[in-house]
């Protein structure tokens, strides 16, 4: 793949922003507002591809770190899972931050309201470990993917197997 | 409130945390990576078999996620579960243990057998991703969650099937495995759409309560049982079978059995627990026999023309899960009334319960044998194998006894829960039990072969530098060795305390429905 | 009848993803079937859980709060369409790497494994 | 070609089939009592204090069923990651 | 008897089988032992006859391969076994193809 014209890449340069914030903003306002940990992630995903196809494989694979994305996925989940763990001590999974007050503790009133984006306990939380997770693990999908089309220009791999 | 509560979640939750760190396990180099995948393999089959020690002691447990006590189903006022709840009743209990023993053996073996492949975190993480897949569906009691862990399930052994990517073959079994699957999945999603649609619910205690036999719930019902039937590999649904058991590694092979023995643990699931008496008509159990009978005699007729191992085993692992929709199917169409039941009925399902976890056994000793021998001769393929018994000793000592013990030759264990199954579909219809034994004759005719060429005969010259496998590989293998040997020399004990409680429970619906609906707090 | 409308839409999705799935012959147009048998199942659950008039289950800044759409399907179809996503990501992985060891993407030509 | 007119009749078949059963499900838009729902609706808010139900379902009252999905979504990523590794040994 | 396992017509003991076997292998052995003494190592008594030619090197040569194992079975069967090689098409379609007409006819059972 080639970059695309330099008003592409223009509009690229100044949309991607865009996305990153409005994803970063379904993620955290998750529990608040339609949308939520994969959505938001999903969103602030489709920038790499937006950059992939605006700027071409050439200038997005040494841009892009794919280390740092495993470990936005690894630690995504284990925050989810770390955050599930915690509950152990009343049931797996139980809220244990829901109206104590303090992080994510205060209450809403109930029925229709404005919102408090400081409450809902351990779901915004989940929120946005689930948010961090998808952002890496759909990104390196699409990284990898991509790559996978090069493959067929190199030669197979060097690796045997169990031939002898 | 001790620590035993938290089990159920617990059997669940340690495989897939490992699985979360495998990769950041496997950063500390090659010794850290086998160590990791061995002791949390360990650490899943002893917390498998406490629960199982608990749930003989204390009744069904139940697990409710995330509410103020574990045991907590209804909330005040309500008539329905409202929360995702684990209902681990015998069955799922001793279906737990015979996974999480199969994947200890597996991924001992594969420390050693994987190590000629790069990719090994990825390998640990989706080896740890199936094992849980596996263990959630079986001890799950939620219809959309049993939903969720079929498809990590699916597509962990998706990733796995297609591990050694260089091989055509490998890459498109994969693939085809995955479009059956994916349909499989997505009809089971529309059965649990049309039971939601009904009832409200997904809690398979609840569905099963306020079920009545209608137009949606038969087609629910026709959707659940081909989707099952379909994942555990029955004919004619059964080509995916051959194609991803070859292609696997042999590690990832034999916990491949144990996922299709979740699958079948599903379809008796919804057959017994969620329709059971409202089931009505006879036409399901008949259904059920007559898929048996045909995996059967079309599996194993096709395996005695193969000549590659591995597709060999996999065609007679067709042929094995026949004996137990034979077995259970039996019960099922003697479950409507007690007198068949006392008679013939109940013993069908011990036999098909034994059957149950003998198979997976020797089964996955046999995928593991024969990855011995591709690991060491480097083919797969009968005619380039010959005289093996000489160089490999070991090898071949498991192998004979696995070969007896699938055989059904006396006094291994294959024997004791093939006796079953054929004395009490004898009483039903003889004909079943005769095609039975005919399956087993072809069974022993087709190893005979399988021994006779790759083990007898003379030895061969491009064989001539073959070496005794890796301690590692050695030691997979004699774990499923000692337990098909102690499933052989006690078959008393083994039958009336893992399996008797596990076909008491089967039967026992109104058992299953008051432990979430009745129970609570 | 016509105000069951959207369950037929759901069986004529389901028709024609299953119809793809077994007469085509090209490996896209498969992956595109198995992708439609999702839609539909996805739709199913959605459209089991409308309730007529009913608005969303949200309360931020909600009007005046009449019926509302039951939330239990939205929920299970959230973690259906990721479980989609990941399937349909892993097999055109698949279709990519069947393309490059067998250079076709008709199905008649991939058949080492048969009998 | 006889299988496929096999296969086209049991296409049309179970397509029928699952036609009449869905309009037997309920009508259109009329759920009917849900009251596994109605306590979603009327006591989430109350108890986990997050104003989008659908939220406080996926994450709360049904946050297992979330966990499964983010590993699925993790166990594609590492099949991905399998099927377009580099070769050669580590 | 708590060693016997009763499957409602009979029943099986694993332990008397054991003592059978070894009673058994002792009678063979016994047999055995009243045979011929005067084998010898190294002379032409433990030479391979091959139907008196000469034996080649290489195994490869004198085993039956795997593939021509009962071949008068399969002979016998032959059409069974053609039909249900052309049923193990490796086709993806008919794989799914199968498993529709199972549903479809277990549909028509179920609602009949």
């Amino acid at each position: 793949m080639y970059s695309l014209s330099v008003i592409v890449r223009t509009i690229c340069d100044v949309f991607a922003w865009f996305l990153a914030v409005f994803g970063v903003y379904v993620i955290i306002h998750g529990h608040l507002t339609p949308g939520g940990g994969f959505q938001g992630g999903a969103v602030v995903a489709t920038l790499f591809a937006f950059l992939l196809v605006a700027y071409g494989g050439k200038k997005f694979i040494p841009f892009y770190k794919s280390n740092l994305f495993s470990w936005f996925e690894t630690v995504g989940l284990l925050l989810f899972i770390g955050t599930g763990l915690v509950g152990l001590g009343t049931t797996f999974f139980y809220n244990f931050l829901a109206g104590q007050g303090g992080l994510f503790g205060s209450t809403v009133p109930i029925g229709p309201n404005s919102g408090v984006l400081n409450s809902s306990g351990t779901i915004a939380l989940m929120n946005m470990a689930v948010g961090v997770e998808v952002i890496g693990g759909l990104s390196l999908i699409l990284y990898y993917m991509f790559k996978g089309i090069r493959l067929y220009e190199e030669s197979g791999s060097e690796e045997t197997g169990h031939d002898r | 409130m001790s620590w035993h509560v938290h089990l159920p979640a617990l059997v669940i939750a340690v495989p897939l945390l490992g699985a979360f760190i495998a990769p950041v396990a496997s950063m500390l180099g090659k010794v850290a990576r086998n160590f990791w995948l061995v002791g949390v393999s360990a650490l899943t089959a002893l917390l498998s078999v406490l629960l199982w020690q608990q749930v003989l002691t204390s009744g069904t447990a139940i697990y409710v996620m995330g509410a103020e006590a574990f045991n907590l189903s209804l909330p005040s006022g309500m008539s329905l579960p409202i929360r995702i709840i684990l209902e681990v009743d015998a069955f799922s209990a001793f279906m737990a243990v015979v996974g999480s023993i199969a994947a200890f053996a597996g991924a001992l073996f594969s420390t050693n057998y994987m190590e000629r492949f790069s990719g090994l975190d990825k390998f640990a993480a989706l080896y740890f991703l199936l094992t849980t897949g596996m263990l959630g569906m079986v001890l799950t009691g939620d219809l959309f969650n049993f939903f969720v862990f079929l498809e990590i399930a699916s597509v962990a052994s998706f990733g796995l099937v297609a591990f050694w990517r260089d091989r055509p073959e490998a890459i498109e079994a994969s693939f085809k495995y995955m479009v059956v699957s994916t349909i499989g999945a997505m009809m089971i999603l529309i059965a649990i759409a049309f039971l939601y649609g009904r009832y409200n619910a997904v809690s398979m205690a609840a569905v099963a309560n306020a079920l009545r036999l209608g137009y949606a719930e038969k087609i629910a019902l026709v959707f659940l049982i081909i989707a099952l039937a379909m994942k555990c590999g029955t004919v004619p649904m059964h080509m995916w079978t051959p194609d991803a058991y070859t292609e696997a590694p042999a590690g990832v092979t034999c916990l491949l059995i144990a996922v299709s023995q979740a699958s079948l643990y599903g379809l008796f699931r919804v057959c017994f627990s969620i329709y059971g008496a409202s089931l009505g008509s006879a036409v399901v159990p008949w259904t059920i026999i007559i898929l048996g009978v045909l995996s059967m005699f079309i599996g194993v007729s096709m395996a005695v023309v193969q000549k590659e191992i591995k597709r060999l085993m996999a065609y007679h692992s067709v042929s094995q899960i026949g004996y137990m929709l034979l077995g259970l199917g039996v019960g099922l169409l003697a479950l409507s009334d007690p007198q068949a039941m006392a008679d013939y009925g109940f013993t069908a399902m011990k036999g098909g319960i034994y059957h149950l976890i003998n198979y997976t056994m020797y089964k996955g000793l046999l995928f593991l044998t024969a990855g011995a021998l591709y690991y060491a001769a480097g083919s797969r393929n009968l005619n380039d194998l010959g005289g093996l018994a000489r160089t490999m000793p070991y090898t071949t000592f498991m192998f004979v006894i696995a070969a007896a013990a699938i055989a059904g030759l006396p006094p291994f264990n294959g024997f004791v829960s093939k006796l079953l199954i054929y004395e009490s579909t004898f009483a039903v219809y003889p004909i079943l039990s005769i095609m039975a034994l005919v399956t087993s004759v072809l069974t022993l005719a087709s190893f005979v072969k399988v021994f006779q060429t790759a083990f007898l005969g003379p030895a061969k010259a491009k064989l001539a530098q073959v070496k005794e496998v890796p301690p590692g590989m050695l030691l997979g293998m004699s774990v499923l060795t000692i337990v098909i040997i102690g499933l052989t020399l006690f078959p008393t004990w083994s039958l009336s305390n893992l399996v008797e409680p596990a076909a008491k429970a089967l039967v026992n619906q109104a058992g299953y429905i008051s432990a979430v609906i009745g129970g609570g707090l | 009848m016509i105000g069951n409308l959207p369950y037929l839409v759901v069986g004529i999705i389901f028709l024609l993803g299953l119809y793809a799935v077994l007469f085509e012959k090209n490996l896209i147009k498969i992956a595109i079937g198995v992708s439609l048998i999702e839609a539909s199942a996805n739709l199913l659950l959605i459209v089991l859980g409308y309730r007529t008039g009913g608005s969303i289950p949200v309360f931020t800044l909600a009007g005046k709060v009449g019926k509302m759409v039951l939330p239990v399907p939205q929920a299970l179809t959230l973690t259906a369409i990721v479980i989609g996503l990941a399937t349909s990501a892993l097999m055109l992985s698949l279709i990519m790497m069947l393309y490059k060891h067998y250079g076709t993407l008709d199905v008649r030509e991939i058949r080492r494994l048969r009998g | 070609m006889k299988r496929q007119v096999l296969f086209l009749v049991a296409l049309i078949i179970v397509v029928g089939t699952l036609w009449g059963g869905l309009s037997r499900i309920h009508q259109f838009g009329d759920p009917g009592a849900a009251p596994m729902d109605d306590y979603y609706l009327h006591n989430a808010q109350a108890e986990r204090s997050a104003n989008n139900i659908v939220t406080s379902i996926v994450f709360d009252y049904r946050g297992f069923d979330t966990l499964g999905e983010a590993a699925v979504l993790f166990t594609a990523v590492c099949s991905v990651l399998v099927v377009f590794r580099k070769g050669g040994h580590n | 008897m708590w060693t016997k396992v009763f499957s409602g017509f009979g029943y099986w003991d694993v332990y008397s089988w054991i003592i059978f076997f070894f009673i058994a292998s002792g009678l063979v052995l016994w047999i055995r032992s009243m045979g011929r003494s005067d084998y010898k190592k190294g002379t032409e008594q433990d030479e391979i006859f091959y139907g008196a030619n000469a034996v080649p090197e290489d195994g490869s040569e004198i085993q039956v391969p795997a593939s021509s194992a009962y071949w008068g079975f399969v002979e016998a069967l032959k059409g069974y076994y053609e039909k249900l090689a052309e049923m193990h098409s490796g086709l993806t379609n008919d794989y799914v193809g199968y498993m529709v007409v199972v549903a479809a006819v277990l549909v028509v059972l179920v609602l009949l």
